[in-house]
């Protein structure tokens, strides 16, 4: 079970969390704009990488806020926790252990 | 009862002074409060104890420890309690505790299964992959059968288990597992930083090695003695904790450590009912400290498998911890130190003893000279080709190694017991588990822990170190650095007799396709299988492993993985990395489901959400149906009634006079803020700014993909205040999705959202005399057609109790439903129940309601709908907003595939048997006589008896189903097909006239 | 190669089995290759065997980066059925089920297809609906698949508990007779030694790190491997839960999501459970091995991973529903635990086909339920090798569907895990 | 109808007797008045303290006065405790202290039903179902936060060393009075 430092909470267990895929998908100002290929890229194409990744999480069963992460999914240790709307803070190697 | 003719006259931690009876395959044994089953056994000169998985060969114990593959027993503590494949060596002795053994038959000396050791030859590694495969239906007729029934150990428990289980969640600060010499030292320097430490260890008492070693001391006290002040300064800190009898099993993510702890089974059945069996502990530990100590290697010679043949450091812990004389004339098989140390123990326990070591003379001087010093007769340079005896070994053949290589003539040494070492392997598993790096360390033929990936360290035996002052020392700096302190200190300890020399199979004088040198013992694999395996191109130990089956046994290889490893690694001529190791994964040792359930059983498996009016509907003697974690009640059988009538009763009752209904799982949110319309505009297919407060208006939502989420009617309550309602299922998800798009997507909105489901009871009332019997109620609300027509909403008092009071329908009949506290809503209930009586009030269940819709011809999410349907094809396209630029799942209903012709509308159906019920998720197709695959047009989604059409009635998904109008398909039946005749979905009330009730 | 039979195995028993060759040779690689299959699973092995049976296509490269079916392929709980609801999906995996029933004699090497039947227990009015919309679908679709009712289902396995108080009580079951499991690792090793026998080249310790391209075309031309380049006509990713991070390599991005998937295995004891259970209410699947074991899934991780190594929750939850169904099973022990990568797309169902880039194929996206499907699988990907263009069941499962909305949405239909 | 005014009678869901297993005491929670209340953390700030109850505190901390609570259980949400009977004053004292602010203030006085967890095992008992850390140290009095039970969501208060409330949504009380008897056998 992960142990997830929720931004306003702290570090909390993972049952208490939900999980959001990817950050920083921002859905379009205007979708009709979008023609077929880019809706469908933005309603299911996703980076999967093997490596540092930013995702979302929800407080769920805390303070029920959405929140980023910054976690590399190869060793599942997570490199940072931000509130949602900030940019996602840089990263290197080392951040990973 | 036997009298233990083989406890030795004195030692030992056992307690004699309170005896104890144990039965194994129905004969009784003594035994004293202290001892395992193994140990009572062997203290009778029981040593046959079970029967190998393949060859059925008779198998005594080979380990003391959880790393046993041979002794396997069905341990029964009484109905409901019994349980297959215990470790003898790990199952403590209780007073009329019944054991037997398992996978023979007709009983542990005469085994008919004996006959595949005959067949061995044929029954090599994967031989099952090569045959068995014609003819073609004997594999799951014949073949298949025989095999399984082969398979397996012990037999499965019939009965519900009786037994308790518990869980608890715990964190510390340093987290020791183990806790021999290296534990217990790194417990005390932990404990001195006042942190929070916890000690755990499997076995019934804390010391590990320690609990058999006489010899040794510990800065100037015997090695028990210093395990006993230990314990005590351990006890003296209130933030130490020191669990016996609790194995750490699993290494998680982010230090999340997983134990089991057993409670009752070592205590006699009269003391445990209450109590739990086991508990699972859930650590979150800042810091680890292995120290998890080594298993001891068998060695691989012809027939090595024999009852009496153990490893040498297990005779050591019979003689010295439960005072057990294993043989009395015994031979130990070496190529390594250590066994010099059980040999002198075994010597001192007056028994007769003989070393045979594979290494050359030169290469075990001291040991041999530290024998000679004891009379003990050492046999160097000899190499052991094979053993005599049949349920019990009865004389090692050894013979001595030439400087050429060559064996030299044989010699048979007669002995009753031999205690063998091929060296010892590092317990790293925990470290794997971890997900840490091992790497080899050639000098002591280990793998040992190299690249760290949580906050962890091992020290002691499982990180190399084998000498009891080194295991001290890293055991001390480790705890003292896992809690923050820089302190390291030196022990004053006896020398330990340390190293080894690896011979993965012993030189042998016959032929090596002949003899069967066993590795992995529990599940008969061999060298000979191993070397088929990698002649058959199967060099990754993975695939060995696989591929043979070592190391797949309930011992999960602890005693075989490196010796298989060593041997993979010699016929290939590479080093043995190259071949990998297996990584390790939990458990370390099995664990009962039982405990990993804990309290989750029963009532407590998954929780069941009752609504206050459930006791009502309870004692009114309602059948009930899950929905979702709710139960709600499903229909209000009367004496004789099935659900058929009791339906047709409740749909009458509700369309001539008037029903009642707990609608109160209904999800429900409370939407405020300046925003409030704006927001609801996004989620929705429809528009909120132009509805009036006290209005309600029914609302579709869809996912980004277009497709339907849920549906229902929302209130308006003021300007900047929304009463929102969910489907039952649906409320979580709703108010999730709301809660995403409001805090990621729309953070502008001045809107919060506040869920409300269980702070409203909901009652309906619905028929043509709801409002009669709702009036006398309702001191506040003017409940005329003008003041609250269809479709709106009002904030007064009912029976004096604050209420939202809503006049809408999802029955077509006039209708209200009543929100209020739900603390109140049984009373309210009751008030409107007793009002009813003069007016023939009926309580109806969900299918009732379920059958009103359908007649008119409203969808339920989740069961018209399924994740693949748009409003279009509900007939519901007309809600959809044509001036509101975007909402959710607007962009997709523009998708080619969502436009496209042939989508599958919803329809209604009648069937041309007026008392013909479709099932629902029945086919409908056009032609029945089309060749398999028939094209299906759709399916039924509802299907119901409709009284008020006095026949039955269905709604179904059919492709272009609106173009169907007065169409004759063909619908599946369990018996075939039936004709049905597509219509519109509306059956009763077309005009929507009732639900206005004009009338009165 | 030695013919797999009865009288071999016994002439070599006589013999200390000295006879066996190897059963697939380790070839260092040619420089270029036809085909070159990416990833050394039960599919890609597959693949290869029927490019070279079906097609004559023996100038075939296997490229395993670890040891061959080292991934989900010895990692799954071998679970076999073809009941799905939609056409597409019941004529792929029906496809499957009549090549697994021959696949044994087709390799000479008896993977142990058992069909001894799998059930899926419907625990409320819904699940009846939904299953019994699949009996019929399936019945319609030439796919066996029947309902029983509890006492029927218990019948059919003892050990379930029909108690109608429980707190998901049996309200009936869809059995697929036809369906079974099968012995995972000889489906790889089956598939490997058949393929080479006809000359395919499987080499293993060989990652792809990267693809080589035609500039002017774009199509591909070779592969970068930890081996060197190696060059090829066609190249087919067949990498499961690796999917994404290879075709990263080849700049396409995939709709696809990797997650743990866990797995476990009990002490094995004495025949006990004649059949597959499986319970997507509480998210169960449960049989038990020739060897004795009692086999059981468990559901995903919620969280995208490639670590392998799933939380203990996930297992406890699983656990907490075998238990309910089948309390008997309390006392059991939990031998091993272990976890797989799987690739999920946003329908749940796999993709099989062409990629924007010339000569590119890939095969992925099976999720939880990618073993079922192997023999199917691999012989649709090898038609759509061998032609460069899709065979009629796997044409709907495109990269496609995303774009044009047409998803195979079994999940959103049915709630059926797979 | 002036008569039927008042005449119904609230009905909690729990039993009201306690139950004393070995160290833990369940005893059920007498009803409560409960406001959630919403407010922008700025806001919070710049108000400070409304019905005589600080908001700006942190996350997961309790503020009291005068026998009524508030607990900050988010960045933007308060639960506001008192008796039962107070629910129209408080309710017109948080409007009227935050008039021209933009709240939301909701009464779910009757959404949840709580219990008293006390004695020296309470906390163990609680672990035997919450992930949480509850050592004084890492949970120390007048903690109060949202968690899970076993399969519950609950709130979760510490009144002393040896006392919680717990409080969960109230189709879920039979599980966790339930759950929490269960446990306090298995300690």
């Amino acid at each position: 079970m992960l142990l997830i430092t929720c931004p306003h909470c702290g570090p909390r267990p993972e049952l208490e969390f939900t999980y959001g895929g990817e950050a920083h998908v921002a859905r379009p100002a205007d979708p009709s704009a979008l023609d077929d290929r880019d809706w469908s890229e933005f309603l299911f194409v996703r980076n999967n990488p093997k490596g540092v990744f930013a995702e979302r999480w929800n407080h769920a069963h805390g303070c029920q806020r959405w929140f980023n992460a910054l976690r590399d999914t190869h060793s599942d240790a997570f490199v940072t926790t931000y509130p949602a709307g900030a940019p996602r803070p840089e990263s290197t190697a080392e951040d990973v252990r | 009862m036997s009298r233990q003719p083989f406890r030795l006259a004195q030692g030992g931690r056992i307690d004699r002074s309170r005896t104890l009876a144990i039965r194994f395959d129905g004969e009784t044994y003594g035994g004293f409060a202290g001892d395992t089953v193994a140990s009572a056994l062997l203290a009778n000169g029981v040593h046959l104890m079970g029967r190998s998985f393949k060859y059925h060969r008779p198998r005594g114990l080979l380990s003391v420890g959880t790393d046993e593959p041979n002794a396997l027993l069905r341990v029964d503590r009484g109905p409901g309690r019994v349980d297959p494949n215990n470790r003898a060596g790990a199952v403590e002795a209780v007073d009329g505790l019944v054991t037997g053994s398992q996978n023979r038959w007709p009983s542990l000396a005469f085994d008919v299964g004996a006959v595949n050791d005959v067949l061995s030859p044929v029954f090599v590694a994967g031989f099952y992959y090569k045959t068995f495969m014609w003819p073609r239906a004997f594999w799951d007729r014949v073949y298949e059968p025989v095999i399984r029934a082969a398979a397996g150990l012990g037999v499965a428990p019939a009965d519900p288990d009786p037994d308790r289980y518990a869980h608890r969640h715990a964190h510390c600060d340093v987290l020791i597992v183990g806790a021999g010499p290296a534990g217990l030292a790194a417990a005390l320097a932990a404990a001195r930083s006042g942190k929070r430490v916890m000690l755990v260890d499997e076995q019934a008492e804390p010391g590990g090695a320690l609990l058999h070693d006489v010899t040794s001391t510990i800065d100037g006290v015997p090695a028990q003695e210093w395990v006993a002040r230990t314990i005590a300064a351990l006890d003296a800190h209130e933030s130490v904790v020191v669990l016996p009898r609790t194995t750490a099993f699993g290494y998680y993510n982010h230090n999340h450590v997983a134990l089991v702890e057993r409670i009752t089974d070592h205590l006699p059945a009269s003391e445990t009912r209450e109590a739990p069996r086991e508990r699972l502990w859930q650590v979150r530990a800042a810091e680890v400290v292995l120290a998890t100590g080594a298993h001891e290697r068998p060695l691989v010679f012809a027939d090595n498998d024999r009852p009496g043949i153990m490893l040498a450091e297990s005779l050591r812990v019979l003689v010295n911890r439960y005072a057990v004389a294993p043989g009395r004339e015994i031979v130990i098989a070496t190529t390594g130190s250590s066994a010099y140390t059980a040999a002198a123990d075994l010597k001192a326990a007056g028994l007769t003893v003989t070393v045979v070591d594979a290494r050359l003379a030169a290469d075990c001087v001291a040991d041999t000279a530290f024998a000679a010093d004891r009379g003990i007769t050492v046999l160097p340079g000899h190499t052991i080709v094979g053993s005599k005896g049949r349920r019990r070994v009865s004389g090692l053949i050894v013979a001595p190694l030439r400087a050429d290589g060559s064996v030299g003539p044989r010699r048979t040494l007669p002995c009753d017991c031999v205690g063998m070492s091929g060296g010892w392997t590092p317990a790293v598993h925990l470290f794997s588990q971890s997900r840490g790096k091992l790497a080899y360390d050639a000098a002591r033929d280990a793998f040992l822990p190299a690249t760290h990936a949580q906050a962890e360290r091992s020290a002691g035996a499982c990180a190399g170190d084998m000498a009891l002052a080194a295991c001290l020392a890293a055991g001390f700096a480790a705890g003292a650095a896992a809690a923050g302190l820089e302190e390291t200190r030196t022990f004053a300890a006896s020398p330990t007799r340390t190293g080894f020399q690896p011979m993965r199979v012993l030189p042998t004088d016959a032929d090596p396709g002949r003899v069967r040198a066993f590795i992995d013992f529990q599940n008969d694999v061999t060298a000979k299988d191993l070397k088929l395996a990698v002649r058959e191109g199967f060099h990754s130990i993975e695939h060995v492993k696989r591929y043979t089956t070592t190391g797949m046994a309930t011992d999960q290889g602890k005693t075989s993985n490196m010796n298989a490893l060593g041997l993979v690694a010699g016929l290939l001529d590479t080093e043995l990395p190259r071949v990998g190791t297996t990584t390790f994964r939990p458990p370390y040792t099995p664990v009962t489901f039982g405990a990993l359930v804990g309290p989750g059983k029963g009532a407590l498996f998954e929780p069941v959400r009752k609504t206050p009016i459930d006791g009502w509907a309870e004692a009114r003697g309602a059948v009930f149906e899950p929905v979702s974690l709710w139960r709600r009640a499903w229909y209000f059988p009367k004496a004789g009634e099935d659900m058929h009538a009791a339906v047709a009763r409740e749909c009458r009752a509700v369309r001539e006079g008037v029903g009642i209904f707990d609608a109160s799982t209904l999800g429900k949110i409370e939407v405020v803020g300046p925003d409030a319309a704006e927001f609801l505009n996004r989620m929705y297919v429809n528009g909120w700014s132009k509805l009036a407060p006290g209005k309600c208006r029914y609302g579709l939502m869809l996912k980004e993909d277009g497709y339907i989420l849920d549906d229902g009617v929302v209130a308006r309550m003021a300007d900047d205040r929304f009463h929102v309602t969910t489907t039952t299922g649906g409320a979580p998800r709703v108010l999730t999705l709301m809660e995403d798009y409001l805090q990621t997507e729309w953070p502008d909105l001045d809107v919060f959202l506040t869920s409300v489901t269980e702070q409203w009871a909901v009652i309906a009332l619905q028929g043509p005399r709801a409002r009669a019997v709702l009036a006398p109620l309702v001191a506040d609300i003017d409940l005329s057609n003008e003041a609250l027509p269809h479709m709106s909403v009002r904030e007064g008092f009912v029976c004096g109790v604050p209420a939202r009071l809503m006049r809408v329908s999802f029955t077509g009949e006039l209708g209200y439903e009543v929100n209020v506290p739900a603390d109140y809503g049984l009373a309210v209930w009751e008030a409107l129940w007793a009002a009813g009586q003069a007016h023939g009030v009926t309580p109806y269940g969900t299918e009732t309601m379920h059958v009103l819709r359908a007649e008119k011809g409203f969808i339920i999410v989740g069961q018209e709908t399924d994740g693949t349907v748009t409003p279009d094809d509900v007939g519901l396209g007309g809600m959809v907003s044509k001036v509101k630029p975007d909402f959710v799942g607007k962009r997709s209903l523009a998708r080619p595939d969502l436009v496209a012709p042939g989508r599958k509308q919803l329809v209604g159906l009648e069937t041309e048997d007026p008392h013909e019920r479709l099932d629902e998720g029945a086919q409908v197709v056009r032609d029945p006589s089309a060749p398999l695959p028939v094209p299906m047009l759709g399916h039924v989604t509802s299907s119901y008896f409709s009284p008020a059409c006095g026949r039955t009635i269905a709604l179904a998904l059919v492709a272009d189903g609106r173009a169907r109008m007065g169409e004759t398909v063909h619908v599946t039946t369990m018996a075939g097909f039936a004709r049905a005749t597509i219509r519109d979905t509306v059956f009763v009330d077309a005009e929507g006239v009732r639900v206005h009730a004009r009338e009165s | 190669m030695r013919r797999f039979n009865l009288g071999n195995l016994l002439s070599e028993a006589l013999r200390g089995h000295e006879g066996w060759g190897r059963q697939w040779r380790s070839p260092e690689p040619k420089p270029r290759y036809d085909v070159i299959v990416v990833g050394g699973g039960g599919h890609g092995l597959g693949t290869a065997h029927y490019l070279a049976k079906e097609h004559g296509i023996t100038n075939v490269a296997v490229l395993e980066k670890g040891w061959i079916g080292g991934g989900n392929t010895g990692r799954n709980t071998t679970i076999i059925r073809s009941n799905y609801l939609y056409d597409e999906s019941a004529h792929l995996y029906e496809h499957a089920v009549k090549l697994w029933e021959g696949l044994s004699q087709d390799l000479n090497y008896n993977v142990m297809y058992s069909q001894r039947g799998v059930m899926m227990l419907a625990h409320n009015v819904h699940d009846v609906q939904i299953f019994k919309r699949h009996v019929y679908a399936n019945r319609l679709n030439g796919v066996d698949n029947e309902w029983l009712t509890p006492e029927e289902a218990q019948a059919y396995c003892p050990p379930l508990s029909i108690d109608p108080r429980a707190r998901y009580p049996v309200m009936g079951a869809a059995l697929q007779r036809r369906g079974g499991t099968a012995r995972h690792d000889a489906v790889a090793w089956g598939y490997a030694r058949a393929a080479d026998s006809r000359g395919v080249d499987i080499i293993q310790n060989c990652e792809v790190t990267g693809f080589a391209r035609d500039p002017a075309t774009g199509a591909v031309t070779g592969v970068e491997t930890t081996k060197g380049f190696i060059g090829a006509g066609r190249v087919g990713v067949v990498a499961a839960g690796h999917t994404s991070v290879i075709m990263e390599r080849a700049g396409v991005r995939m709709p696809l999501q990797s997650f743990p998937l866990q797995a476990l295995v009990s002490e094995p004891v004495k025949p006990v459970f004649p059949c597959v259970v499986m319970s997507n209410a509480v998210h169960a699947y449960i049989s038990q091995s020739d060897k004795g074991e009692l086999v059981i899934g468990a559901g995903t991780d919620q969280y995208v991973s490639y670590s392998q190594q799933g939380g203990l929750q996930i297992t406890t939850h699983t656990l907490d529903a075998i238990c309910e169904i089948f309390p008997r099973f309390s006392r059991m022990r939990m031998l091993r635990n272990w976890g797989g990568i799987v690739d999920v797309t946003p329908d749940r169902s796999p993709i099989i086909g062409k990629t924007p880039v010339p000569g590119l194929f890939v095969n992925c996206g099976w999720g939880t339920g990618g073993f079922k499907a192997t023999p199917g699988s691999a012989h649709v990907f090898a038609h759509t090798l061998a032609t460069g263009e899709p065979h009629p069941i796997n044409s709907p499962f495109s990269l496609d569907r995303f774009r044009t909305g047409r998803l195979i949405d079994e999940a959103a239909a049915a709630a059926v895990a797979h | 109808m002036l008569e039927s005014r008042n005449r119904a009678t609230r009905v909690a869901p729990f039993p009201l007797a306690t139950e004393t297993i070995g160290r833990v005491a369940i005893a059920p929670l007498p009803p409560r008045t409960r406001l959630s209340l919403r407010l922008r953390p700025a806001a919070a700030a710049d108000v400070g303290a409304v019905a005589g109850l600080s908001l700006d505190m942190p996350i997961t901390a309790t503020r009291a006065a005068d026998g009524r609570r508030a607990l900050r259980l988010g960045p933007d949400e308060w639960l506001l405790l008192a008796d039962a009977d107070e629910a129209e004053e408080l309710t017109a004292l948080v409007t009227a202290g935050l008039a021209g602010t933009f709240h939301a203030l909701v009464d779910v006085s009757h959404r949840s039903c709580g219990l008293a967890v006390t004695g020296a095992g309470a906390g163990a008992a609680l672990n035997a179902g919450c992930p949480l850390d509850l050592s004084p140290k890492a949970f120390p009095i007048g903690t109060a936060t949202r968690t899970v039970l076993a399969k519950t969501e609950i709130l979760l208060a510490r009144l002393d060393a040896d006392a919680f409330e717990v409080e969960c949504w109230r189709s879920w009380a039979d599980y966790l009075r339930g759950f929490l008897l269960e446990a306090a056998r298995g300690l």
